[in-house]
């Protein structure tokens, strides 16, 4: 039977392709960033996960207002990302698993979620950047299926439905008949917002209280809030923290705290990075 | 749609602003591709009709003003792409609409540290 | 407060585009079907409903496998349909009821329906052939909300699931500011199968217990199947019948059967008409 | 995905089938517009390996055949598209897939009256 060997959370922004493509990673603007990412890559490589299951939004790339979905699987062969309007280098494709993709929205169907199945997709840099700090070589040593939330439109799913979508997500994963070792990697937040009077907005205190909260013993605590209070409280775009509950759904009730990092400000936002593995 | 409490400096990108912006974030939505990036720099008046802007949002358009652009309909995820093709970046977006300099928005982001 | 005054539920097939086209309506083939409209017009005249609310599923004109929604409800100003491939005419534009558009979804994702939500749609002849079956002059006096369901690719939503987004919707309108009257107007089957070696195949039997059993004591009984049980009993196109569902479930516990019709064959299909009001 | 019992003569149109049949269905479905209908008619082979058909696609195509177009990945919804490229109506398709003549066909239906 599959297994979901840990879950990896992250914030992401398209700058970080800049910093990479220019090879900053030691600059000391970005360095408090990149260097969070080595515990990440030590544990990978002892632990050798075969899929990554990518939770992440999609920023205008794929969709657009005239098809808009709350939740879409992809279930493509491979994947491939565009410059996304303002030229940032692209990365080497990816490919799909599209037996465990199929499986997944099988299994999410049969569970009443809604989803849109995505059989060709564009991935943006919410995907295709995490891919690129966990495996800064770019030979992805992985295959995917990427599970896109919606934050563009309001409404976009409560913190609640968010979180069941993630326990649906890691049920699906234990009925897979495969043996595959299975990374959950949710990307997003933390808190930031880039439009209207209030840009720059960044909320430590919550960002902080939020990260402990999915290790502690009220890893729901966040879905206590509504969109409109987690938007008052992380921002316009730390609604991505979304995809960080639905990340943490797939553990289980309790996990190993294996390694945090926070850091403000890469770009406008405050990056949080976590690890977590599922308690045994 | 409108019945929750004003977020001061913040609007929620709900289903009036979009029926408000669709024409604008259509073709913000246009620049992911380069080709339609360079066909908007060589004929902008051409290319804004093209996508039906109405008086508003053309105005905002050539003003590159982001509150502006947020009043007439627009999204901030296809906004991007529109600052994109000016190289303008996140803390030029952010200092325009708070109107600070770009360094004292550097120095609000840093100080969010505590 | 708006409120459900019917809902009509009918089967669709592109044929009758052409028996439209044509003026076939009092032709011995199609006379039997068209006749059948004839009560439904006389209540529309008699209830003038403002708003429809068309829950039916495209046929591969709006959706294509990239991007394939389980349940998308349309926002856009104006709906068009388009000649879908083998030429049919097209009929005059529909004007969309955007504001109550927004209200089902904003009630539908509080409610975690998890929507695609379409601010540009073609709508195909599942949804503009009933249109004009009730409304011949095609001088639509209504507005129009489009809600589509997959039945192009598998898995489709269970047939207990669409009749909860039926209920759904039906707390959504009871809960719309305005005076609107609704009508709803569910579209697909009944029985019939396009494809295979068991095409044509029709099951009338089950076609006219599933009719009894809309206005019955029992009229979740079709839930009890699965899709696959419904592509059994029903066909692979039969399974439109979760139109039908969701249709039903608008209305309540209880409703008013006011008139039925069920004619064999329109093209391969077996066709059903039933109107309903919600019991007062 | 397929441990569901089988229906005698009936294909489900699950994820096994869509991996098989996407290029397929992809160009069935670009038939929704008179030019891509015209395009295919004016040269069938280059229209094919414009989207990418298989040797087995193709030849149902070339042939077609409903039957094959379905093991081949078709689904039924894009293949009409394909079918009424040539006036071919549903009772044309009932009957060549059942292998009836057309009234043959016809006569079932009405058969089902009971
Ligand atoms: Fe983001
Ligand atoms: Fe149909």
């Amino acid at each position: 039977m599959a297994k979901i060997i840990g879950a990896v959370t992250t914030s992401h922004v398209p700058a970080i392709g800049g910093a990479i493509a220019k090879g900053k990673q030691q600059d000391p603007y970005w360095k408090p960033f990149f260097d969070g990412f080595n515990p990440i890559r030590q544990w990978l490589g002892d632990h050798k996960p075969d899929v990554v299951v990518v939770i992440y939004n999609d920023h205008g790339l794929n969709f657009f207002l005239d098809k808009m979905p709350t939740f879409s699987v992809g279930a493509a062969p491979t994947y491939v990302n565009a410059d996304e309007g303002w030229g940032i280098p692209s990365l080497p494709p990816f490919t799909g698993n599209q037996p465990l993709s199929w499986h997944l929205i099988e299994s999410l169907v049969e569970e009443e979620f809604d989803l849109t199945t995505c059989q060709e997709m564009l991935v943006d840099h919410a995907f295709t950047l995490p891919m690129a700090l966990l495996w800064p070589d770019q030979k992805w040593p992985v295959t995917v299926v990427p599970v896109c939330i919606n934050t563009v439109q309001a409404p976009v799913p409560s913190a609640k439905r968010c979180w069941k979508l993630g326990e649906a997500i890691g049920r699906a994963v234990a009925s897979w008949a495969g043996d595959e070792k299975v990374l959950i990697l949710g990307t997003g937040g933390l808190s930031h917002q880039l439009d209207g009077e209030r840009a720059g907005f960044i909320n430590k205190d919550f960002d902080l209280k939020f990260m402990d909260s999915l290790v502690g013993d009220d890893p729901q605590w966040a879905t206590q809030f509504s969109g409109h209070e987690l938007v008052e409280k992380t921002g316009t775009q730390g609604i991505e923290l979304l995809m960080w509950l639905a990340t943490r759904a797939t553990l289980g009730a309790k996990v190993k705290d294996v390694f945090r990092n926070y850091h403000i400000p890469i770009s406008n936002t405050a990056s949080g990075l976590m690890l977590m593995e599922p308690a045994v | 749609m409108s019945t929750k409490p004003q977020i001061p400096g913040t609007v929620i990108f709900d289903g009036e602003q979009a029926m408000k912006g669709y024409a604008l974030n259509k073709m913000c939505f246009s620049f992911n591709e380069k080709a339609n990036r360079d066909a908007f720099l060589a004929d902008e008046e051409g290319y804004m009709a093209q996508y039906g802007l109405n008086e508003q949002q053309a105005a905002a358009i050539r003003a590159k003003n982001v509150l502006q652009l947020i009043a007439a309909g627009g999204n901030a995820y296809y906004l991007a792409k529109f600052a994109g093709i000016f190289g303008l970046d996140m803390q030029d977006i952010g200092a325009q609409q708070t109107g600070m300099t770009k360094d004292e928005f550097k120095a609000k982001l840093v100080a969010a540290r505590g």
